[in-house]
This record gives structure tokens, sequence and C-alpha cells, in this order.
């Protein structure tokens, strides 16, 4: 299981949840398995979010593998200058 | 409109050209004589990107009309490098990194140039001063002056 | 002089021939010679010359555009207006790594119901003259309906403030509030309980801070040059930081097929993040596709200041407690970003920097985002990080001097490291904000002594950088040389970096690479120049591009040898089997390259990838002003930059990225400022007025670079064009305190604040 | 637009004379581009006045220098003798704009452009230039001080050109300076100027002085009473005090993007004060 940190405003879309546990081995898993959990998320998961798995973050990393118990973040996509 | 003969020198070569009154000797080398290494920054004097020689005189091109040069020497970056060989301040910016985007740099070449024509041991401070209408957005200047120092140093030493 | 210290904390691989050294750039003859052609520089036959129309108005309803006169003029061939790009609706989709809203940039890019900010396009003709161009502007007829309009972000805040959208419902809040108005978004981050943290604190400093828009201010104005031919394929030439985005929106705008749009890239001069959105791009193209004719646009400085580019102008809120021994116990920030016309201001980064370089228990941040009558801003190196680091960062000063604890002493205790869990979640992995705190503290600048009236300041900075989409491709040539090429716009010498990583994998001459930037066409998508990004994620894609060839060369001198394949390894630029008695000669790149033909075809290496593993850079500033207590001036005259850069690929232009970002925030804390009148239009759109440093402003920027290697990458790259202009802001501020016992919390600190704040003596600002 | 490079003055004024309101003199051009560049002006005839040879000359005659209207900055801080006689005037030519600007920037042009910031109108101001001006009805001495009479308005007459301007012989121990605030070291407009011209007789005290000050006003001001703070005195720490006082006192400027009228009042008295210690310097010649 994966143990998922949501960020205050997407814990708002999702009951008030900090923190899920899921299972899921890749990135897109997780984040389908989190949209199907909580609906509200799912436009903001689709509008594109980056994920933290223990410590370093992947941006627009479908595939990524995500290890049984990890640390994931949902976090903002990160431009630059 | 009448667009009026001009013949002049440009980089030692003899030039003619037609321009209208109110072309700039920016537009005419830029989009006359397709000489586009003096570059447009503002229009106004204020950023040095055009600086070419004007009888010698350093000058903002963007602030001349293309009818004053009349009869008159004008020398821009594409004169700088003598055949193959570029100049000690080409040869030392390119040494120095004292460019990064370049669109500043011509500019700064000639401008330097001219410095050097004038005084050929500038301080730090000189160099900062004379070269003070060259803005350059990237490289905090630290580079450009010693790149100029420097190569007053090697034209001094020849 | 300045001297350059190059520590090496760990290293990453021993033994680099080209990786580290300064070799002059591939472009650079071109660029000390003039050849080098940017956004204005071509030309092509029949071309016209296009000229935008622009609102006198910070805020207008467009009642009626009437463009028939200036059609009817001889010589004017097209016109465009808001009739000519098709409306697309209001969602935000992914573009590489932003986020971006085509209902608002098509309305960026040309007004639709409204004018929103002095400058705004409104329409756009092509003649075959400037002179004709100018007089059709002249012929065009718009009837507006001056609204009223809001500049400032906390006014932009207030429920009865103008409203831009009417349909402009806050994000982020729950249940959504029923009323529009100019907040587009309000997020937080947190981490422990503040509240509880400031509890423990025997100091709390609580301040408030503002910072004035400004301007990226790159030397060369947006230009391009747009062809379309009869059956609509369209070429464009313009000056960018990613001409695969450029063509990504173009296309989107114009209703094109993406494969039927070629985009290349001409030489950019500067872009600091401005030039990573579109402006003249779609309307040139959408001019030229009724003319058939190419179409040059090129903007004055003046539509430079009033129609692209800024960054926000901010208000920032920050409350820190500590203890008595400096640590700090709690940190909270409200932070409130412009966003100008359309909402995404960089509030996000904003708040996820502010505290960044602390290892804090207690964080809560809030942000939001607020449209205003100003252009819409587009990121500006760190976009988001100066303004809130800045805050925070003066609020660390003042408790390092209310405790008498040294600054940098106050900074080490508290930073981050490898392992420090961040406000938005994951915890760091090696970072190199204690080893810059460290040199800092024993650099001979941190020691020397002050003259009068001068004053010493430091402060930090953190930036993310990002990785994302590179294509790269790799071309042995028959005589053994090579061309690299990449999909991502040299703004500061990444050819030269790029061409050293391919040269140390290869174990080939530096000058046997040649590189070129490619155009849409003729490489897969590449992400933006943006971001610190270039030289980690090309390099990247170099890298495996190079990989790529190897193994074929490899693999070719294995089929000549008849030997299996996993015998060969490729070492110092030659194929070479296995060690044995009658192991055959080395064979080199140059040898292999000349049977390639005969061996089977071409050797060409390609990498697609989406760059992952990107690593965060610190750095710390240390510098020194003077003030002249009779005038208000504030003078730098001695200047030191200390940052992470992971391993410095080409030492100089590392250099040269902390110098220019250096004084850029030179002139961000001191002078730079957008004016606005009470009429809501731009007072200082020039290089006159809107006074970014020359070279007599600032002394020699010292550089000293660190290099704690980013793991993810193979030569310990991390990104470093960035993190520069965060700390000068902060750095300068607590030098003029120093100097002058004065905290300023408003920037620039220009003469007539710092004056007037000397007049009134004691206090703050 | 039509150009024209008259070889003459009668040639020159009887065009400018000839054309409708929408003709301009053509010198140095740093505003003159700029302004045509942001179609602030678009004239139908610009007249080049650098073939006239009165207008590109600096003459010594009677003590006095007469510097031609178009003689460039550059080409004044080459002169081998004025810098000595007038150094104020001679810095502040050199202050305007860049390197680029200075190879083309003239006296005569930024004097008739009539701003109150400029620099070099404000150091003839205390300098006690007078402006030598021919037009259809002949030639007329000007004041400098009397040229620029509002934010680009002149006095001159519809067809007249200032061909040269002439400053008064020197006495012994005269000394001028001239000092402006600019946020930038240089490519900066004055926020405030500041002109200190003295004579001192041979105990040295103050026999005359003229005080200018720039960009306080909608023109260039010569502020008497600040003079007179001066005149008589040795120029001690008092007299300073007070001039810098009448100097703040004289300025009425207002609010605007370069600066604030309370920093343009206070900062005023301070570059007066300054200038006036470079002037007393320089007046009492090397010890």
């Amino acid at each position: 299981m994966a143990r998922v940190v949501l960020t205050p405003n997407l814990s708002q879309l999702a009951g008030g949840e900090t923190e899920v546990e899921l299972t899921a081995s890749t990135i897109r898993q997780l984040l389908r398995e989190l949209g199907d959990r909580y609906p509200e998320l799912k436009p903001h998961l689709d509008e594109g979010v980056a994920v933290a798995i223990d410590g370093q973050i992947y941006q627009d990393a479908w595939l990524e593998p995500v290890p049984p118990e990890s640390e994931v973040h949902l976090l903002p996509q990160i431009a630059g200058g | 409109m009448t667009r009026l003969h001009v013949s002049a020198t440009i980089n030692g070569d003899p030039v003619e050209f037609l321009c209208e009154p109110e072309q700039t000797l920016l537009d005419v080398l830029r989009d006359e004589l397709q000489l586009t290494g003096s570059k447009e920054g503002c229009s106004s004097g204020d950023c040095g990107a055009c600086s070419v020689t004007l009888d010698k005189r350093l000058v903002c091109a963007c602030l001349v009309l293309g009818a004053e040069v009349e009869g008159h020497s004008v020398e821009t970056i594409e004169g700088m490098a003598k055949g193959n060989k570029l100049h000690p301040l080409q040869q030392r910016f390119l040494e120095h990194a004292a460019l990064q985007c370049g669109v500043c740099t011509p500019g700064f070449l000639v401008a330097a140039r001219a410095l050097l024509e004038t005084n050929p041991d500038p301080t730090e401070r000189d160099v900062r001063y004379w070269l003070a209408g060259n803005l350059c957005r990237c490289t905090g200047y630290d580079k450009i002056v010693r790149a100029v120092l420097e190569a007053a140093s090697d034209i001094r030493a020849r | 002089m300045a001297t350059t210290e190059e520590t090496r904390a760990r290293a990453v691989r021993p033994n680099l021939t080209w990786v580290g050294t300064r070799p002059v750039r591939p472009d650079g003859v071109d660029k000390v010679t003039g050849r080098a052609k940017f956004g204005a520089d071509l030309q092509l036959p029949g071309m016209l010359v296009g000229r935008m129309l622009r609102s006198p108005y910070p805020h207008a309803r467009i009642r009626s555009i009437d463009t028939s006169k200036a059609e009817g003029l001889k010589g004017v061939k097209a016109a465009v207006t808001r009739d000519d790009f098709e409306d697309l609706p209001s969602e935000f989709v992914p573009a590489g790594e932003m986020l971006v809203n085509y209902r608002d940039m098509v309305r960026n890019v040309m007004a639709r119901e409204k004018a929103l900010y002095e400058g705004h396009a409104v329409a756009a003709v092509a003649a075959t003259s400037a002179a004709v161009a100018r007089q059709a502007l002249s012929l065009i007829e718009v009837d507006y309906e001056p609204l009223p309009h809001v500049i400032d972000v906390l006014e932009a805040m207030e429920p009865d403030a103008p409203l831009l959208h009417e349909d402009l419902v806050t994000a982020g809040v729950e249940p959504p509030p029923e009323a529009p108005s100019n907040i587009a978004k309000r997020l937080s981050f947190t981490l422990g309980d503040s509240e509880a943290g400031l509890e423990e604190a025997d100091l709390v400093v609580e301040r408030e801070f503002t910072t004035r828009p400004v301007h990226q201010a790159y030397i060369e104005p947006h230009a391009c040059v747009a062809n379309v031919s009869e059956d609509d394929y369209a070429e464009l030439w313009c000056t960018t930081q990613g001409h695969y985005v450029v063509r990504a929106f173009c296309a989107k705008l114009l209703g094109l097929d993406i494969s039927k749009l070629r985009v290349t890239a001409s030489e950019i001069g500067g872009g600091f993040g401005g030039k990573t959105v579109v402006y003249l791009e779609p309307v040139a193209l959408a001019l030229a596709r009724k003319a058939r004719r190419p179409v040059k646009m090129v903007m004055s400085r003046e539509e430079v200041f009033l129609a692209s580019g800024p960054a926000p102008g901010t208000h920032v809120w920050v409350k820190m407690g500590a203890t008595r021994d400096g640590r700090i116990t709690a940190a909270e920030a409200v932070l409130k970003y412009q966003a100008g016309a359309f909402q995404g201001s960089p509030i996000t980064p904003g708040a996820m920097c502010a505290f960044a370089p602390y290892a804090l228990e207690n964080v809560k941040v809030t942000g939001y985002d607020v449209v205003t009558n100003r252009p819409k801003v587009a990121s500006y190196r760190a976009p988001g990080g100066p303004m809130s680091e800045y805050a925070v960062e003066c609020v660390v000063d003042e408790i390092a001097k209310t405790l008498a604890i040294d600054p940098v002493e106050l900074r080490l205790k508290n930073a981050a490291r490898e392992g420090t869990r961040t406000v938005y979640g994951p915890k760091f992995g090696p970072i190199g904000l204690i080893e810059t705190l460290e040199q800092a503290e024993h650099h001979d600048h941190y020691r020397a002594p002050l003259a009068p009236n001068q004053g010493r300041g430091v402060a930090c900075g953190f930036w993310f950088n990002i990785g994302g989409e590179s294509c790269a491709s790799l071309h042995v040539n028959d005589d053994g040389t090579v061309t690299l090429t990449v999909g991502t716009p040299d703004i500061g010498g990444s050819r030269a970096s790029l061409c050293l990583m391919a040269a140390e994998e290869l174990g080939i001459d530096f000058e046997k690479v040649q590189p070129i930037v490619a155009d849409t066409s003729s490489l897969g998508f590449t992400f933006l120049t943006a971001g610190s990004r270039s030289t980690f994620a090309s390099g990247l894609a170099v890298i495996e591009a190079t990989r790529d060839a190897v193994r074929q060369l490899c693999r070719r001198a294995a089929q000549i040898w008849e030997l299996p394949e996993e015998s060969v390894r490729w070492q110092d630029g030659c194929a070479r089997s296995e060690e044995s008695e009658d192991a055959p000669e080395p064979l080199s790149l140059a040898e292999l390259a000349t049977v390639a033909g005969k061996t089977g075809g071409p050797i060409v290496g390609h990498a697609q990838l989406n760059a992952q593993g990107v690593a965060p850079s610190f750095g710390t500033h240390i510098v020194d002003v003077e003030v002249d207590r009779e005038t208000g001036l504030v003078t730098v005259v001695r200047y030191t930059a200390i940052q992470d850069a992971g391993k410095a690929i080409h030492p100089s232009y590392v250099e040269g990225q902390y110098q220019g970002g250096a004084v850029q925030g030179i002139g961000w804390a001191l002078n730079e400022e957008y004016i606005y009148g009470e009429d809501g239009r731009v007072e200082n759109p020039s290089f006159l007025d809107y006074r970014i440093p020359v070279a007599s402003d600032v002394p020699m920027i010292e550089t000293v670079l660190v290099e704690v290697p980013n793991p993810r990458h193979p030569y310990g790259v991390r990104g470093v064009g960035e993190t520069p202009i965060i700390p000068p802001l902060a750095a300068i501020a607590n030098a003029v305190e120093s100097a002058l016992g004065i905290r300023f919390s408003e920037l620039p600190m220009s003469p007539p604040r710092v004056l007037a704040a000397i007049h009134e003596g004691a206090g703050t600002a | 637009m039509r150009y024209e490079v008259p070889e003459s003055l009668e040639e020159a004024v009887a065009l400018l004379s000839r054309a409708g309101s929408g003709a301009c003199v053509l010198a140095g051009g740093t505003d003159l581009l700029v302004q045509l560049r942001s179609e602030a002006i678009a004239p139908d005839l610009i007249v080049d006045i650098k073939a006239i040879a009165e207008v590109r000359q600096i003459v010594f005659t009677g003590g006095c220098f007469r510097i031609g209207a178009a003689v460039s900055g550059a080409e004044l801080g080459e002169h081998p003798t004025l810098r000595k006689a007038w150094p104020g005037v001679v810095e502040a030519t050199e202050l305007i704009g860049s390197t680029q600007i200075q190879g083309r920037a003239t006296l005569g042009g930024n004097l008739c452009n009539a701003s109150p910031a400029a620099d070099s109108a404000v150091a003839l101001v205390a300098a006690g230039a007078v402006a030598s001006v021919v037009g259809p009805d002949g030639h007329r001495e000007v004041p400098a001080e009397d040229v620029g009479v509002g934010p680009g308005q002149t006095s001159l007459e519809k067809g007249e050109i200032v061909v040269s301007l002439t400053l008064p012989a020197r006495p012994r121990y005269s000394g001028d300076a001239y000092l402006r605030f600019t946020p930038r070291t240089e490519m900066d407009i004055a926020v405030v100027g500041a002109g200190v011209n003295v004579t001192l007789d041979e105990a040295g005290r103050c026999a005359e002085a003229r005080v200018a000050l720039g960009a306080v006003a909608e023109r260039i001001l010569l502020a008497r009473e600040a003079a007179d703070a001066l005149v008589g005195t040795s120029l001690d720490a008092a007299a300073l005090e007070r001039l810098s006082a009448t100097a703040s006192a004289a300025c009425r400027p207002i609010d605007d993007k370069r600066g604030t009228r309370a920093f343009r009042l206070s900062v005023a008295g301070v570059l007066a004060r300054r200038a006036a210690k470079t002037a007393l310097e320089r007046a009492r010649g090397p010890r």
C-alpha cells in the first residue's frame, strides 16, 4: 500500500482526507484509483499534477512505478522562467 | 514618397543607397543593406544595441538619419573582423564567455573598440562608464568588463 | 579582482576530459561578428510589415471595431481582429509542464469582449511598408466604453473593486463563493501546527512586504516572420524559449494541423521566462494566411513593456517565531500576487518556495492569485520565488539581529538538508544549501571591514528546477565529426554544455561536435528552455542519444571483428574488444564512421525522453552596500554569489548565470518598477525610465561554484539559471538595514523611498 | 517629410521661415529622432544644420568661448582649454546620456529641447551663457535662462535658430560645477540638477555667484536668493547651509515618475551645497 498525502487544496476535494492508502503499481494507476475514489478530485488530477514518490518529484510520468510502502505526495506542476 | 540617394563609406567600402527621409541609419543598415548585426533594442538611444561609429565617433544608429551619413564613414560590427582574423575584443569576448544570448554583443564590441581607440589603458571604472550606454540583461557585465580589460592589454602588448 | 573557487563536495565521475572545461561556445563566432540571426533579422522576398493596434485604456468594453477604411488603403494587404480568431472553451490543459487556458490565451493575443490592460492588442494590419501600416492603424475605428480599472493587488481583492471577469469565481475555496471576484484562486500548504509552533517561540516577528511589478527586460523585443502558403502549410520564424510550444499554441489558436506548421527558433536575445508564451506569432500567421505573403512583426520597446512579460507586483505577510537560541519554531505567510489580466500568477511556486531553505516543523502558507488590469504575467526567472523568499529572508535577518546571532549562523542552525520535509510534502534529497552557507561564512568577503555608511547583508534562495520532454539526435558523419541536433533554443550557452557532454560520452574532441537547434519538423517535441532545464533535461537526451550511437558503434566493431557484441566496449573514443593476446586494434569513431555505409548504413543515435530526477539548487549571496544619507542613493559596492550547481558542465556559463541573476536582482531591489498613473497607464515604458542596471551601477560579481551532485544525472547536473535572482532582493534589504538601521518592507528601495525613510527617522519605512 | 541640409544660416532661416509649423531643426538628433520614432511629432521638413560652419565651431575670442550650437558633447570634452575654464559646463554636457549620445548630442539641442532637466542647460544658466539667435528678423542675444520657458517650450520665434552659446570672460578666481541626482550612475535623466558658478575676490570671499536648478520647476530656475546666500561670504559652512535652504525654497517641483516633490526639495539643497563646494575649490585653484 502506498501512502498518498494530499495538499490542503486537494484534501478539500477528497472529503477532507489528508492521507489516503491505496495500492497502485504505477502513477497512472494511482491517479485513476484516486479519481475513482474521489470524483471531485478527478478534474484536478486530469489537469496535471506532479507526483513525488519518496521525495523524488515526477511530472507527466504515468508509467513510473510506485513501490509498495512508498510515501507519495501530489503537488502542483512546476514550470519555470 | 521621394527617396534620397546617399553615398557613404561603410566598413571601408563605398556604398550607395536610397532611403526615405525618416529612415534611420539603423533602418538603412538592417533593411536596405542587410547588415543586421546592428540590433534594435529600443530605437531611442537607451540600449546601445545599434552602436556603430560615424566618422570614428561612437553613436547609436537609431539616432542618426540615413540621409545624414551622406559623404561620411560608418563602421559596423560586420567590419570588425579582418578576413578570418577576429579583433582581440571579439577573441576575448569568446574566451571569457562575455556573452550569453549575444544580442547586445555587437553593440558592446563596437563601443569597446571605440573606447580602446580613445583610451588604450582603461581602468575598470573607465570601462564601466564608457559602456554604460550598452545594456546587457544576461551577464551582469562582469565578464564583459574583464574581456575588455584583457583585450586592451593584448592590444597594448602588440 | 574576484576569485572563483570551485569546490567539489563529492566527485561524481573522476577523470573527466571535457565536462567542467571552458571551451569557446560553438555559436560564439557568429555572435561576435554580427552574423547570428535573431528574431527581427530574417528578410524574405515580398515580406509585409505587420503592426498591432493596442488599447489606450486599461479597461474598456469594445463595442465595435471597423477596419474597412484601413483595408481600403493602398498597400494594406490584410487586417485582423477578434473576428479572425475562434473562441475556445475555458479549460486548463497541460502544455508541456505548464497549464494553459486557451480561452484566455486567445483573448490575450487579441482582445475580444474587453480590453483588459493598456496595450492589449485590438487589431493588426499587414502592409507593404511601415509607413502604410502606421497610417492603416490610424484608420481603424474602435468604439471603446472605458471602464473603471484596478492595478494594485490589494485593491483588486476588495469586494467593490472593478471586476475584470464577470464569471471568475475563486477556486480552491469550498464551498465555492457565489459571487465573482478578482481572486482567481486561493491555495494553501501546511506542515505541522504553526499556531502551536508560535506558542513555543520566545520571539515572534510579523511583517508585511510589498514588491512592485517588474519586467524581464530582455534586450531583444519580440519578433517573428510568418508565411502561409495557399495550401495552408505554415512557416514561422520567431524568437522564443520554445518553438515546439509556440507551434502547439499557434496551431490551436489558428485551427492548423500541428504537422503543417513548421516553427524555426531564431537566435534568442534574452527571455528570462518572458519568451515562453505567444503574442505576435498567432497574429502574424493570421495576417500571412489572409495576405498569402510573408509578414514580419516586431514589437517596439514600448510594446514590450506594455504588452508582454511582466512579473507580478505582490503583497506578502510573514510571521515567524524562534526560540532564544535561534531555532525557528514556526512560520506563516500569506501571499497575494497579481496575475495581470488573466488568472495564472506564479502564486503556487511562490508559496512552495517561501520557506524552502529551512527545516521547519510547523508551516502554513496561503496564497491568492489575483487578476488586475495589467498584462497577463509571464514567467520571470524562478517565477514567484523572489517575492516570497525576499519577505522570509528579511524576517529571518530580523530574527538573527534581534537575537544577536550571526545571520549565517542562524541560517545554518535552521538550514534544510537531505531528508528535510518541505511544506509541499516530499523530503529533499541531497542538497547543497549548507555547503553554500559554509562557503559564505568562510569567504573573505564575509569578514572584510566595512566603511562608514556601508552595510552587509546575506540571504538564501531556492528554486526547484524542472525536467520535461526533450529529444536529441546525434549523427555520426563519415569523416568522424558529429552533428548534434537538439530542440531547446540556446539562450545562454546551452549548445556548449550539450556538446561538452556529447564529446565526453563519445571520447572525441569538443570541436568535432557541431550542434544545431532543429526546427519543429526536424526533431520530436521538446519543451521550453525554461525552468533551468536545458542542460539537465536536454542534456539527458543528449547523453542518451550519444549512448545510443555508441551502442551502434560497438555493434559495428563487433561485426567487423566477428566477435560477440558484448565483448566490445567504448573507451576514449574507440571501440575495444576484451583484452586478450589476439585482441584487434581498437577502432576509432572516425574509422568506424568511414565504413558506416558498408556496415549497415548511417550511424545515428537518438533519444526521446521526459526527463525526471531533477534536483533543486540553493544559493547564498553576500552583498555590501553604501548609502548616501543625504540623497537616499544605495550603491552596491561588493557582491558574492555562492550557489550549488550540482555539476558545472561549462563553469563560465554557470558563473554567468549567477552574475546575471544577481544583477537582475539588484535592479529589482533598487530601481526597477512599473509606474502607473491614476489613469491606469504605464508612465515609464522605456529603457530610460524603467531603470535596469547599467555597467557602471554594479561591481564585479564574485562567484563560488558549489558542486553537490544530483544523483539522478550522470554528471550531477541540477540546473542553475533561476536561483540567482532570488537572494539579492533580501540580501540588499538586509544590507541597507545594517547600514542605516532601517528595515525596508517595500521594493524597490529607490532613492525617494530611502530618503523619506531616513527623514522619518527610525522605524519601518 | 523633406530633409534639407543648408550650408548657410541664411539658407536655414529661409527654409524654416517658408515651412509651415511642421519644420524641425536637426542638430544631434538625440531628442528629435526619438520623438520622430515614437510618432510624437510628424514634421514636413527637417533642416539639418550641421553643414553650417558657424554652428560647428568653438571660438575663443575676447576672453569668451563661443560654442557652436551643433558642437557635440564629445567635441566639447575634447577641446584643449574649455574644460579648464568651464569644467562645470563641460562635465554637465558629458552627463547627457551615454558615450553614444555624447557623440551626437549638442549644447544647442539640449537648450532648445527645453527640458527643465537638461543638464548642460542648467550649467549654462549658472555660467551666465548667452545664446546667439538668428531669424527672419536678424540677430538677437538671449540669456540662456530665457530660452526654455516651459517643458518643450522655447521663447524662439518661428524661423529662429540658436547659432551659438557664448560663455562670458572668466575673471581670476572663478569656478563652476554642476551636479545632478539620478538613481543610476548613467543613462538617466536628472531628478534634480544644480549648477553653481562663483568668482572670488582677492581675499577669497565670494564676489559674484550664480546658482541654477534643474528638474525642480517647469523651467530651469536661476535661483537669485540662493546666489545671494553666497555673495560676500567665504562659502563657510553657515553660508552653504543658507545656500542649501534658499535653493530648496526656490524650487516648485512636482511628483512624477522620476521622483517625488519632497525628494526634489530636499536633494536640490544638498546638490547646490555640494556643487558650491566644488566650485569653490575650483575658484581657489590649485594650492
